[in-house]
This record gives structure tokens, sequence and C-alpha cells, in this order.
């Protein structure tokens, strides 16, 4: 806990509201569940899209369902299935752009063409035929989601890595007679993991965004859950009225990204602390 | 006569720390004042400040008078109008100071331009005049170009020229000729002295190098951390210093002659034959030998371009040559990395030249020093660390310093690192790359003389790489000088002190500065005899050289003459050589 | 020095065309064999779709000869290439017309409605990209940040709807469908798209600034920039005439991807507008399992995805003379 | 139009005679009048959009069709089929019938249309390269010729006292012989002006239309937005007059404006849950009761469909159809039964996954509701949500549990036949009852009105008693319009007035 104050000490003021933020959304995804007033699929209102009323803090739904129950389980999809997504995509981008950069050649030209191959294929598209194809899961999900932006990772850390290993200590790395996995692990990622972070805030909102899609084309999570997406979708008719069910989780969803890309930019090198 | 440029009591303050802290001086019109110190001394700081700039957010007080105006207290827009048009900066490195997606000519008139002191046509009538006045090539043509189409020193004068083009009182002058080669020094040296001088400006040279300064400045001042440490006339301080600090940078400027240099005889243990190698297409070494024993050290000199580091590549296997052979031992070395064993490895050590980025930023001294000990010597744990901290004592820097990340070292220890990780895989041969060129001379000279204490006690065998004639000189017992990818001339120690020279060798040490005064206008910068291309097999230096013979050397490629000691390639007899030189 | 040879533009730019063209052809064809095979994943084809719940077993059969899915997929699959090759998409299984037809009713809409988006992000992302480059760490920049996020983030239906309900329903300012014929003049067409535009721009607009914005700032720390302005030259002028040369490639590649996404991303925007767009007839081929469209589509997608790269290497090229030399 | 006495008896309709429908909240007496031009926004579209009637596949298709092509019956409000192209249609036996044309009916190209057309557009179902949608129901036709210009007669391979209902589906409308592919050229009330499969189709009125007077509506484009609260959101904005299938939670919104109306067609569209009696563990007959007594359908009918839906009971007839049966004692939630079945049943504790769509509307929030009773009752049900695509082919009727949707069919014969004969494609829960397949071919022969009424009440107690398919609610079918859109009425055979809205419409302005 001692670490948490000293590390939130060190952060600037944008960077400790992006780690409330983000350390209040953990503990909804991780907790929340258990707090949770209702089942998430419990009809317990008479009425839809009722507004904030003590039994239920933050209204009801299209189907008279709990929101901060339903918001509390949303939380952990959203979380886990983004931040899980986004880390798996960022693992492959930046492992093949590792082997890319660090081979070269003939191997960089064939990873960059499949790269571009996948990229090329419209992400909700290919979501589309996946989940038609295997059905719908929450594996499929974190795979096609990751899949998708593991292109962008691969454009971005590429570039990256293509610099890191045209600097000195990698050619010195080389004539010492390192392997590849030593100069690809321990010479040249470190020093590309603040820009990769930055990255993997960034494909994170893109992950939460394109969950959130999935569920306008039907496919996501399974009922009665869903993600915060999700929930903005199945109670967009209360748009109109401003109801919590859907203004509450669209505000979920830009605090939880926006607080998480705060904390990542606020993630300086650290320099900062010599 | 007031002072045309008057600084009282100036103090710039980054964060909590003063960089720059109670300078004060004064320029009279038209004279030349230097400021002088090592890296951090805030000799580029006290000369932004001048312009009212300061880099980081630092804030300036005190009182900077240019003429009647007192430019500390101008606004962004009072700023503007005298920058460019009133003072004008060079800037250290003209290659990066420069654009690089504009012509030259659009950056060189653009002073005049934001300042509307001129229309298009005229301003570039203007810089066409100040190419000729500062030598350069084409001058009508160049303007039309790219800076990456340009060499250094025509960067350098073209900066000059976009300086001078508004006809400035004040030319601040940041390190001017320190990226160059010393030939081009000179001859930069030379154009930007005549410039200044017909412009009438006052002009403020920011330099370490006290030779470099000798030939420009009429008053120095010396700095040490942001203070001054002496400030008088420039021949009293080059040749009177009473400060202990301006005496030590002095004692660095001129390198010592070594002791005794310990030729050790037996079997050569580094033997390169006949190599060739070729970046691409482009050829850039070509018949190369040479020998080393044990223990001994071969200066390798040239200028940029000439090859010599690419000869430590080729040695190291980072760039595989084409043809030839690389021996250690009597044992073939591999063309490139692939093929070698970890024993070959170890046994060459390649130290770079800059260190800043041939040491990894994100490991500590502690990590980078261990990595060699494990790959090599399977080194682990305490006794990992207990090696680390027996190499950090041989590079004379504390123990504490292993859990140190390498970013908060300063040049000068991150040398020591960057040594120590090579000598740490118990080498028998050590390539070092240029590696003092950029550190200040005091740290550069302690460095220096730690490889050559390290060699005598390990017995390694040192390539020394430098564009330094003088430091070759000092500091090897052999020495190859390379031009153009091939060797034009090789000898020992005692042969090269003797005096017959390649006419290229000859070329590079007169063009070294000297510290009196005077000594620039006496340099003579031969012209080249012959106009003409360089041929296959002809000699490399022919399109430079001040004494080629026509119909031999446009002819034919250069026979080898060997002496007592050495040996080089040119056309003309020792004896000839030796008057020619002389 | 080089030579004083005049450098002619197209020397750098030529063989990359070149080579580019290759690899897209590669990767053109990798697209078409990874398309196929995912959708020769998906269940029932084209003859069951076409016919639904109540065909009967004879019925299938004899469509299915009709469409000739009857033979084995790598006979169908180098059928289609071969056509390919030849410039024939072939034939849609489901409309009964050649594929080029079908797509060329679409594409000049998804175009256009890419066009007008571009039109409208590309200037306002850039505004906002050097504004909060040029305020590194200040407040503007700061806020800037935080909106470009929170837009990025919020689903892209929740947008469009919002901007239907205010415009359209609440304002009648707008129409709330995209009204996209031969027969609409050039002011409702632009009306038409005004919603759906604002849509898309919302996802990309944060996209490129947020690139624009680190690639300004990396250019604002060089040396030349303090060179410029110790030229006096003024600020803005170091910007637009200084810095933006040098920062146009990354720019230029970021906004390629950006674009690229407004063809195949379309989808939600498309559907909620009742836009006439490629993407969406994409979806319909995958759900009707109509192969060749689907796979005429992918192409398309994708060639334009590879020229839109190509055209920022070109761009990155031309705007740098380094590499307009080599 | 003259009926014969046979024909009223083949038809199984007890009166003749024009009912007047009264249009939404305008008054009887208000004439309709001719000209406006209105946006229609249907559902869905795609490049699968045909101007074939025997290929129509969505509700875009039937309406397009309509327009552009007439049929030999059409069903009317009460649902019972009227003479339309045909002047009479008659039958003694129910096997053979004869049908006598209109006369002076012209195609939109000019050409009049005779019984050769009639003989084609019925007989070209059975080709099966043709792909027709109906060619299981068109199999019954042993022999269609032509009898003389202007009749012809249709020989059915059984008895069938529906024919004329069945002959007012869409797919059944005449198209021109003299076609090899129908282009929209028929005797509708419009013609077509532009087709562009999945973007819109518009239609301009038929001048020379054979009914007087008739259509009233000048021109009218047909669109798709999916989305429907973008399809609510184009109606409120006036971007289009009438949308189709609107949301049970859109309603507020679209009550809320003065300008607009909800048109609410009670029908006998029902989402169904299929236990496969073929598998285990739902082929317990424990187990379905079970499950029959966690639906909570006052629940579903409110929260689901706030109210516009008619409770069911686990049989496809709704209360107001003629031949409902009252006396089939309604299903409840009752937890308690429910438990003692399942404890009976020895399925305590099972796990079983519920497939369900938005393929079939309702489905998976009727899922949900499942899922909650039955952990209630110690059944564990898993919810899978598949995407509409695929769903049909790939999970529909293909686990043991899962969902179904049935749109509404002209006549209780051919929801029973297609739906729960033994033998039928999509006997969906596969259940086999031999008295309720023979009971089915007693009731279609029967001419007798009381008796078939009779027959179809008893099947109705076996479906309920023993099929493995719960209807927990029928659903209301709404659509929105714009209030000076009139003679819209309900007609329970689908939105839209059955989609024969633009028969009736007129603009009000």
């Amino acid at each position: 806990m001692n670490h948490v104050f000293s590390f939130a000490r060190s952060l600037p003021l944008s960077g400790r509201i992006g780690l409330g933020l983000v350390l209040f959304w953990l503990a909804v995804a991780l907790v929340g569940p258990l707090l949770a007033p209702h089942p998430v699929g419990a009809f317990v209102d008479q009425d839809v899209f009722s507004p904030v009323t003590a039994s239920f803090p933050l209204g009801s739904d299209y189907l008279g369902r709990d929101v901060l129950s339903r918001l509390m389980w949303g939380a952990r999809y959203t979380v886990f299935l983004g931040a899980g997504a986004a880390m798996l995509a960022c693992l492959i981008g930046t492992s093949l752009a590792l082997t890319a950069a660090v081979r070269g050649g003939w191997v960089d030209e064939v990873l960059s063409r499949a790269m571009d191959t996948l990229i090329s294929i419209p992400s909700k598209i290919f979501a589309l035929v996946m989940v038609a194809a295997f059905g719908s899961s929450l594996g499929l999900l974190l795979t096609i989601t990751a899949i998708t932006y593991v292109p962008g990772n691969f454009r971005i850390a590429r570039a990256l890595a293509v610099n890191v290993v045209s600097l000195d200590f990698v050619t010195v790395a080389q004539a010492r007679g390192e392997r590849g996995l030593h100069i690809a692990l321990r010479e040249v990622l470190p020093n590309m993991i603040h820009p990769l972070l930055a990255d993997f805030g960034l494909r994170f909102v893109f992950i939460v965004l394109l969950l959130s899609g999935l569920s306008f084309l039907g496919l996501g999570v399974q009922p009665p859950h869903a993600d915060l997406g999700s929930l903005v979708r199945e109670n967009m008719s209360g748009l109109v009225d401003g109801a919590p069910a859907i203004v509450v989780p669209a505000i979920a969803i830009a605090t939880l990204t926006v607080g998480a890309n705060l904390l990542i930019d606020s993630l300086k090198p650290v320099e900062k602390q010599g | 006569m007031s002072a045309h440029v008057s600084v009282r009591n100036l103090r710039i303050v980054a964060g909590s720390k003063a960089i720059v802290d109670g300078v004060s001086f004064e320029i009279a019109r038209g004279k030349v004042l230097a400021l002088i110190g090592e890296s951090g001394s805030g000799k580029t700081t006290i000369a932004l400040a001048l312009m009212g700039h300061s880099r980081f957010g630092a804030t300036i007080s005190g009182e900077v008078l240019l003429g009647e105006t007192r430019v500390d207290q101008l606004d962004e827009a009072g700023l503007q109008a005298l920058r460019g048009r009133r003072v004008a900066y060079v800037a250290q490195s003209a290659a990066s100071a420069f654009n690089p997606s504009r012509t030259i000519m659009s950056q060189v008139t653009e002073p005049l331009l934001v300042h509307r002191l001129a229309s298009k046509a005229d301003a570039e009538v203007r810089a066409v005049d100040l190419f000729r006045a500062l030598a350069l090539p084409f001058p009508e043509s160049i303007g039309a170009r790219y800076p990456h189409q340009l060499s250094g020193g025509q960067l350098q004068r073209l900066m000059a020229a976009m300086a001078l083009i508004t006809r400035p009182e004040l030319v601040i002058l940041d390190e001017p000729t320190t990226a160059l080669d010393v030939t081009t020094q000179v001859e930069v040296l030379k154009a930007f002295k005549a410039a200044i001088a017909s412009v009438g400006a006052t002009a403020i040279y920011v330099s370490h190098d006290l030779a470099v300064v000798a030939q420009m400045a009429d008053q120095i001042l010396v700095l040490n951390q942001g203070r001054t440490k002496e400030q008088g006339a420039a021949e009293q301080i080059l040749h009177a210093p009473t400060d202990d600090y301006t005496r030590t940078l002095m004692a660095a400027a001129s390198p010592t002659e070594r002791s005794a240099p310990a030729v050790v005889a037996g079997d050569a243990l580094l033997k390169v034959e006949g190599v060739h190698a070729a970046y691409g297409r482009l050829p850039v070494l070509h018949d190369i030998s040479l020998q080393l024993a044990r223990g001994a050290t071969l200066g390798v000199i040239g200028e940029s371009g000439s090859g010599k580091s690419t000869l430590a590549r080729v040695i190291a296997g980072l760039l595989p040559r084409s043809a030839g052979s690389v021996r250690l031992g009597g044992e073939e070395l591999p063309k490139g990395i692939d093929g070698r064993s970890r024993e070959q490895f170890r046994r060459v050590q390649l130290v770079f030249q800059n260190a800043d980025t041939a040491l990894n930023p994100v490991h500590t001294v502690g990590q980078t020093l261990a990595r060699p000990l494990a790959f090599y010597h399977g080194l682990k744990g305490a006794e990992a660390k207990a090696e680390v901290a027996r190499l950090l004592d041989m590079i004379r820097l504390p123990a504490d310093l292993a859990t140190r990340n390498v970013r908060q070292l300063s040049g000068g220890q991150k040398q020591r690192v960057n040594l120590a990780r090579a000598l740490a895989a118990r080498p028998d041969v050590l390539l070092c790359d240029e590696v003092t060129s950029a550190l200040d001379t005091v740290v550069g000279a302690a460095i220096l003389e730690l490889i050559d204490e390290l060699r005598r006690e390990l017995g390694i065998a040192t390539v020394f790489i430098s564009h330094d004639i003088s430091t070759v000189r000092a500091f090897c017992d052999q020495v190859l000088v390379l031009y153009g990818g091939t060797a034009v001339e090789q000898a020992d120690a005692a042969a090269f002190a003797r005096g017959v020279h390649h006419p290229y060798t000859d070329l590079l040490m007169h063009s070294v500065p000297e510290m009196r005064a005077g000594w620039l206008e006496q340099a003579v910068t031969r012209k080249a005899v012959l106009p003409s291309e360089v041929g296959d097999d002809l000699c490399r230096f022919l399109p430079r050289c001040p004494v080629a013979i026509d119909g031999r050397c446009n002819a034919e490629a250069a026979p080898l003459r060997a002496g007592d000691g050495f040996a080089l390639l040119c056309h003309h007899e020792l004896q000839t050589l030796r008057e020619l030189t002389a | 020095m080089s030579g004083s040879a005049p450098h002619s533009a197209m020397f750098g730019v030529l063989p990359l065309i070149g080579k580019r063209f290759a690899s897209a052809l590669i990767t053109l064809l990798l697209v078409s064999a990874v398309v196929f095979t995912i959708s020769g994943l998906l269940p029932g084809d084209a003859a069951q779709e076409t016919l639904g719940q109540s065909a009967t077993p004879e019925q299938v059969a004899a469509l299915r000869h009709e469409m000739g899915l009857d033979r084995p997929a790598l006979t169908r699959y180098f059928a289609w290439l071969g056509g390919i090759v030849q410039g024939d998409p072939g034939q849609s299984l489901v409309a009964n017309l050649p594929v080029r037809e079908v797509i060329a009713e679409r594409l000049p809409n998804s175009l256009m409605l890419a066009a007008f988006t571009a039109l409208v992000s590309v200037p306002l992302a850039l505004a906002i990209g050097i504004a909060s480059a040029i305020s590194r760490g200040g407040r503007l920049d700061r806020t800037l940040n935080v909106l470009t996020l929170t837009a990025v983030a919020v689903p892209e239906f929740l947008v469009a709807t919002l901007g239907v309900l205010i415009f359209s329903v609440k304002l009648l300012w707008l129409p709330s469908i995209a009204l996209v014929s031969e027969d609409a003049s050039l002011w409702d067409t632009v009306r038409s798209c005004a919603l759906p535009v604002l849509s898309l721009s919302v996802v990309v607009i944060a996209q490129m600034a947020r690139m624009t914005r680190a690639a300004v700032a990396d250019q604002l720390d060089r040396p030349y920039v303090e060179m410029a302005r110790l030229k006096g030259v003024p600020f803005r002028r170091v910007v637009l005439f200084h810095v933006m040369p040098n920062a146009v490639g990354p720019i230029v590649n970021a906004v390629a991807l950006s674009l690229s996404y407004l063809l195949g991303g379309a989808i939600i925007v498309e559907t909620i507008f009742n836009f006439p767009g490629l993407a969406s007839l994409m979806v319909n081929a995958v759900t009707s399992r109509d192969m060749p469209l689907l796979q005429a589509c992918a192409m398309i997608f994708c060639a334009i995805y590879l020229m839109l790269v190509l055209v920022a290497d070109v761009v990155a090229i031309l705007a740098n003379p380094r590499l307009r030399a080599q | 139009m003259i009926f014969t006495r046979r024909s009223l008896i083949g038809s199984g309709l007890a009166a003749a005679g024009a009912l007047t429908l009264p249009g939404i909240g305008d008054p009887a007496r208000a004439r309709p009048r001719q000209g406006g031009s209105i946006r229609v926004a249907m559902q869905s579209s795609s490049t699968a959009d045909t101007l074939d009637p025997a290929k129509g596949a969505m509700a875009t298709d039937y309406v397009r069709h309509f327009c552009l092509y007439s049929g030999l019956t059409r069903m009317e409000a009460d649902l019972r089929p009227r003479p339309f192209l045909a002047q009479s249609i008659a039958s003694a036996d129910r096997i053979t019938w004869n049908i006598a044309l209109r006369r002076g009916v012209r195609f939109s190209d000019g050409r009049e249309l005779t019984s050769a057309d009639v003989v084609h557009s019925l007989r070209r179902h059975l080709d099966p390269k043709l792909g027709s949608k109906v060619a299981s129901i068109a199999k019954q036709f042993a022999e269609v010729r032509a009898d003389g210009r202007h009749g012809l007669v249709i020989r059915l391979t059984g008895a069938n006292a529906d024919l004329p209902a069945i002959l007012s589906q869409s797919h059944f409308l005449i198209v021109p012989a003299d076609e090899e592919k129908p282009t929209g050229n028929g005797s509708g009330p419009f013609r077509l002006a532009d087709f562009r499969p999945g973007v819109r189709t518009v239609v301009t009125r038929n001048p020379e239309y054979w009914r007087d007077g008739e259509p009233y509506l000048d021109r009218i484009e047909i669109i798709a937005i999916p989305d429907e609260i973008g399809r609510v959101n184009a109606l409120l904005a006036g971007d289009v007059q009438l949308i189709i299938a609107v949301q049970p939670l859109s309603t507020r919104r679209i009550e809320r404006s003065s300008q607009h109306g909800i048109l609410t067609t009670p029908s006998p569209l029902y989402t169904d849950l299929i236990m496969r009696q073929d598998q285990l563990p739902t082929g317990n007959a424990d187990f379905v009761a079970a499950v029959k007594h966690l639906i909570d359908r006052p629940l579903i009918k409110r929260a689901l469909f706030r109210g516009y839906a008619t409770i069911g009971n686990d049989q496809p007839i709704p209360p107001f159809h003629p031949y409902y049966n009252p006396a089939v004692p309604q299903t409840v939630l009752d937890l308690d039964r429910a438990k003692w079945h399942v404890a009976r049943s020895g399925l305590k504790g099972v796990r079983l996954p519920i497939y369900c769509s938005p393929a079939a509307a309702g489905s998976v929030d009727m899922a949900s509701v499942l899922q909650e009773y039955g952990a209630q009752a110690g059944l564990e049900f898993a919810v899978n949500r598949m995407p509409a695509d695929g769903y049909w082919s790939t999970h529909w009727m293909k686990h043991p549990m899962s969902f179904g949707n049935t749109n509404p069919r002209p006549t209780a014969d051919l929801v029973f036949s297609q739906f729960f004969r033994s033998d039928a494609e999509w006997n969906e829960s596969g259940w086999k009852n031999p008295r309720f397949d023979m009971l089915l071919t007693e009731a279609r022969a029967e001419a007798d009105e009381a008796r078939r009424k009779e027959l179809y009440g008893e099947m109705q107690q076996l479906v309920h008693d023993h099929c493995g398919v719960a209807i927990p609610v029928f659903i209301n079918m709404l659509d929105g319009h714009d209030r000076r859109l009139k003679g819209m009425t309900a007609i329970p055979l689908g939105g839209l007035m059955g989609y024969r809205f633009a028969e009736y419409a007129w603009w009000d302005a």
C-alpha cells in the first residue's frame, strides 16, 4: 500500500487523477459483482428507465433491471476483456515487430505483408465472420479484438525497434556475439517500453470502442451479462430521456479509458526519479 | 568609448540550479571575445542569453546590453526584431541546425526576408556574393541544394553566410568547427575570420579548443561550472595564465609523449592481410594489411569517410569483408558475425566512439558490466558482483556506481564504463574507435592514459582509431594513415617521428592548429595541382594532392615505397618527399 | 558531396511505386486467400441462404449446381482468381448481376463519404494536433488530450444517434438518414452526408490529431527549430514553414491509416444512416454467403488501404529531399 | 364480384360482403384523396432484394411485390380471403378448383393478363431451379391448366379448403408468362420507377390500375434502416412517413409527438422456445412441463414488450383467431409445480445451454428471463446468444433448447402443417403425435365451419399438453406513421397492413 502512495506522490496531478480512476475501475471490476445489490439479470423494477431512486441508485434499464448491478458486472468485462485483448495484441504485435526488426530481410518483408493483409480486412466484418463461423465466446472475442489490433501495434513497435536496432549498443551486443533473442528482449525491448505503453493505452481505448461496436452488430458478451459498451447499446432507447441507464455506462467508458491514458501518459521514463 | 556589448552580473537559473552565476564582461565594437570551458561550463548558455534565448525554460537575470538596447528586457516582438538582424548565431552542428527539408537558399535568405530588409531577388544576390566570399564551390547554384547534399565544412560556411547576410552587429559562433576534420577546419576558420572582419561585426566565439581560440580571439574568458575563472587579453591567457584551472586546460591540450613505446617482439597476434570491404556496391576499404603484436598499439588516422571505423567493424565481423583474411593468433576469423565462436567474440572487443549511444540507456552500470561476465565467463551472483567492483576500480570509478543507471553518468564516466565493458571480456585485442573525440580535452586525456595503462598491465593489443594526429603520434607504437579506404602510409612510431610522409599525412599534420596567434594566417592551404577524377587504380589522394605529377599520378597506380620502419604509396621518391614535406 | 546533376523527384519515387506494386499484388493474393479460407468456415452457402428456411433439398441442390457451388473449394478459388487476373470479378451469386455492377453502385458513395469526412477531419485534426504540440504540457494541450481520448472512446453509435437526436429530431436541420441517389441535388447530398461525416470524424479526428501532435512535438525539439527562432523567424512561420515540411511524413502516414478506416470501418454509420456504402455491402455479402462479392469487397478495401499507404509514402518522400534523391 | 355458394363453403367463410375498415383516428366519413408521396422505412434490404414474387424473403420484398403485382385473392382484416384478380373461385370437392379471371386487366406494359399468365405464375414454383420460397406449398398443385382465355382449373393432390387463402400470399402474385424472370411488369397498383437492391425501391402510381380510383398515393419510396432507433428517429425527423417494426420501448417517443401515431396489429407472430423431443434431457415430459411453468408470461409481456403482446399458451392459435379454443387451461408461472416436475424428471442441477439470437425477436431477453427462474427451480440455463447471421441454418432446432420465430400464416392449417405435423420439415420440437396428424388432414378437407373449429380446438389442446414448444406470448406488430397518412388499419398477417398498405393508404395533406 505504501508503495502505491509513494508512487502516486511521484506522479503529476493528471497522473494521480488517472491512477485514481484506474484503481477505482479495477476495484469495481474485482469486487463489484460481490457488492452488486441485485443479480445481473434480475427483473426488479416494474418500470423501465427509472430515474435515480433510493432502491435503484443508478435507475433501471430497458427491461427494468438494476443499472448499478449491471454496471458492476459490466465493468469486469470491459476492464478485463479490454486490458486482456490490448495486452495480447501488444504482446503478439511487439514480438513480431522485434523479430522483424532484429532479423530484417525477408522475415521483415513477410511479416509486414502479413500485417498489411490483416489490417486491410475491416475489423468489424472480420469479427462478424469469425463469430458466425465459431460461435460467440469470451475466448473468441478476446482473440478477435486482439488480432484486430496486432497490425497497428506491429507498425508502431517495428518503427521503434528499427530505430533502436540502428543504435550502437545493439551493434555492441552483436559484436559481443549475442543471440537475436537476447538482443530483442534485453537490449531493444526495454528502450521501447514507454512509447509501447502509450500505444497500449490507445489500443485499450480502441478495443473498448470495438467491443461496443461489436455489441451494435449483435456480437459480444453473452447475456444477461454485458460489457459497458453493450450497456450503452441496449439502453439506446433511453437516450432521448437522458436515462441514467445510458448516461452512466457512457461516463464509465469515458472515465475508464481517459483515466488509463492519463496514468500512462504521466509515466515518464525513469530518469525522473533519479 | 563605451563597449559595444556589455554583460553585467549575468545569472541563469534552470529549476533550482544556477547554470551561470555572476558573469560580467564587455566587448568593444569589432572585437572577438572567446568563451572557453568544458562541457557544462555554461559557455553556450551565456552566448544564447545575448539573444535573449534560454533552453529548457531557464530564467535569465542580470543586465545584457547591446549598444543601447537592454536585451534582457525585450519582449517577444522586440527579441524577434533583434534576432537574425542585429545579433546572429552560428550553431555548433550545421548539419542539424539546417532544416533538412528546405533549400539552402531559402534558409540563408530567410533572415533578410522575415525582417523585410530586402526583396527575394536582392536577398539571393546578396547570398551568392556571400557564398563567393566564403569560398564555397558553385556559388551560383549551391543555394538550390538541400543540406544533406553538402559536406559539413560547406554547411558550416553556409551557416556563416546565413548569419552574416543581414550584416549584424554581433555574431555568436558556438563551437563552429568542432564537428569538422582538421583539414576542413583551417579553411572554415579562415573564411569566418575574413567574413566577420568584412562586416565589421563584434563576435563571441564559444569553444573548448584553445588552439582554435588563439587564432580567433582578442579577449578570452575562461569558464568553469558557470563561473568566471579568468578573463583577459588572448595573449595573456594563452601564454601567462594565472588561474590553476586555465593551466589544467592548457596542459591537457598538448598531449605528453609516452615514456617508452614498448614494442613487444614476437608473433603477430592480429594479422590482417589484403582486406577489402564494401557497403553494398560502394567500396570502402581497399587492400588493407596490418600486424599487431600482443601489448602493442596501432594508431589509425584519417578524415571522416577514410574508412578507419570500417576497418574496426571489419575486424569485429560487423561488416563482412569481401576479400582478404583476418587472423587472430594464427586462427582465421570467419568473415562476419555468423560462425564466430563465443571465444573468438571474446578475444576481439570493440569500444565505440559515442558512449551515449553505445551504452544501453535502460541498464544500470552493474548490468552493463555483468552481461559480458556472464556471457563469456559464466560469472553469476556474488562472483559477478565482485568482478564488477573490480572492473569499476580498474577504471577509477567508485563501486557504488554499479547501481546507477548509465543515463545518470557524465560523459567521461560513460566512456569509462564503455571501456570497462570491453575489458570485462578479458580481450586479446581492443578496437578503440575515436573513444575520446566526444569528450572534453581534460577528460579525454584521462581516458587515454587509462587505456595506455591497462594495455601495459594486461598486455592487450590495441587498435586506436582517431582523427587527431597528435594523439596518435603520442600514444601509438605504429601508425596507419588511411585515405579513401586505402592505406597511404604505415610506419612505426620512431620512423613516423623522423618525418618522411605521404603528402596527405603531411597535410593532416600541418592542419592541426598551434597555440600561437598568427598561425592561421601562416597556415598555407595548398591547392590541388591536377584537375582530375579518381581512377580505380590511381592514387586516391590525387584530386587533393598539391604535389601530384602530371603524366604519372593521373596515369598509373602509386608504387609502394618502403624505408626503415615505414612504407608509403606515392609516385615521389622518398628523398623528394622529404624535401617537399619539410 | 554529390555532383551537380539535377535531382528529379521521380527518380526516388518510381522504383518505390514499382516495388510497392509488386508487394501489393502479393498482399492482395494473401487477402483473397485468407478471405476465401475464413469464409469457407462459415456455415451454409449462398444457395442455402438464398432459398432460406423453406427450401427443399432438391431446390438447394439445383441452385448449388447453378451457382457452381458443387465444385471443390480450390477449383472455385482458382476459377475466381483466373477471372480476377483477366479483370473480371465474376457474377454476384445473390444479386444475379456482375459483381462489377453491384460494386460500381456502392463504391462511389463510400468514396464520397470518405472524401467528405477527410475534408472535414483532416484540417481539424491537423489544427488540433499542431495546437496541442505547440502548447506541449500546457492547459490547452491537456484539455485537447482528454477531449480527443474521450472522443475515441465514445461508441460511434452513440455519437451518431446523439447527432440525429439533436440535429434531425430536435432542430430539424439535417436529414436523419443519408438519401444518396443520382436525382438528389448536390446540396441535398451534402446535407445527407453531414451527420454520417460528423460521426465518422469524431473517431478519426482524435486518432489523427494525436499522431500529428506526436510528429510535430518531435520536430519542435530539433535544433533547426531553435536556429530558426534565433534568426528572428516568428513562431507561426517556424511551425508552418520549418516544422510542417518535416512532420508531414508521419502525419500523412497517420492520415492514410485513418482514412482507410473510413471505408471498412463505416459499417455502423452506414447501418444507422442507411448509407448505401461498401461496408454494408460486404456485410451483406457475408450474410448471404455471396463469395464473389465478398472477395471483391475485400480486394477493394485492401487495394485502397495499400494505395493510401503508398500515397502516404510517396508524399513523405516528396517532402523529404533526402529520400527524394535516393 | 360474384361469389358462388360453393366458393363460400369452399373458402370456409360464413359471410360475404365488404367490411368497411375504420382508419385510425380519422372519421369514417373522411374520403380518401389522391396524391402524396411518401417514404417508407423497412427493417432490412440487401443485394438479395428481388422483383420476383416467388423469391420474396423479407417484408421489404413483400411490400414491393404487393405494389407491383396483383394476386388471385386478397386477405382482409377479418382473415378471410376475397377474390381479387379472380372473379370467382369455386370447388365442389376442395380438390378441383375452377377460377374465372377478371377481364381487361393489363400489365404495365399494356398487355392483357390472361389465364396463361396465371398458369405460368403458379406452375413456376414447381421448378426447383427457380428457388421458390413456397415450393413445398405448391407441391399440392397436381395440375394447373388454362380453361379458355379467362378461366383456369387447379387440381390439388388432396382436399384443401384453404386454397383461396393460400393464393393470397405475395409469392403467388401474377407475373407475365412471356418474361424469363419478373422485372416489375405487373398489374399492381404501382409501377416500378427505380430499383436498387439493398438501397431503395421507388414506385409510382399506376394510372391504369384495374381498380377504379385506386391507389391513392402518387409515389412510394421504400428504403431500409436496420437500426430501430435510427428508424424511429427518421420518422420523427420527418425523413420518412411510415416505418415498420417499432420496438415497444420506442412507442412512448412516437406517441409523444403530436404528428405521429402507432399502428398496433395484434398478430399470430410468436417467438417460441423449442425443446427437442428426440434429444435429452429436453425429451423428458416433466422437463418440458417444468419449463412451461417457469415462464413468467406477464413479465415477458410487460418487460419485453411493454404490454404490446398477447399472452400465449404454448400453442400457435392466438385468442383473437376464429379457431381459438378457450377451453385449454392457461399455463402460468408456478415455481412449486416446476420444482415438482424437475424433481420427478431427476434433472435437478442440470446445466443446459439455450441458443437464442436477435434473429428471433425477443428471444435473447426471453432466455434471460427463463434463466432467472430456472435458477430458482434448480435448472441451470446458460444463455448462448448467436449472431443473426447463420442462426437459422446452424442453431435453430439443432440444439436441445433453442428459440424459433414464426411469422403469421394465412391459415391455421398452414401453421399446423408446417410446424407441428410429425413429418413437417420444421417440426421444431420433433414431437410425433399420430392423433394430431390425423386431425390435421381431416380439418383441411372439412367444409363445415363448426366441425372445423372443433378439430382445430382439439389440436390446440394436444400441442399445449404434449408438444415441446413453449409459446409465451403473441407479439403485436407495431408500425409508426405520420398522422397525415390515413387509411392505415391492422391486418393481422404482418406489419404495414399485412404488407399491403400501398393499396389502402392515402395522404391527407
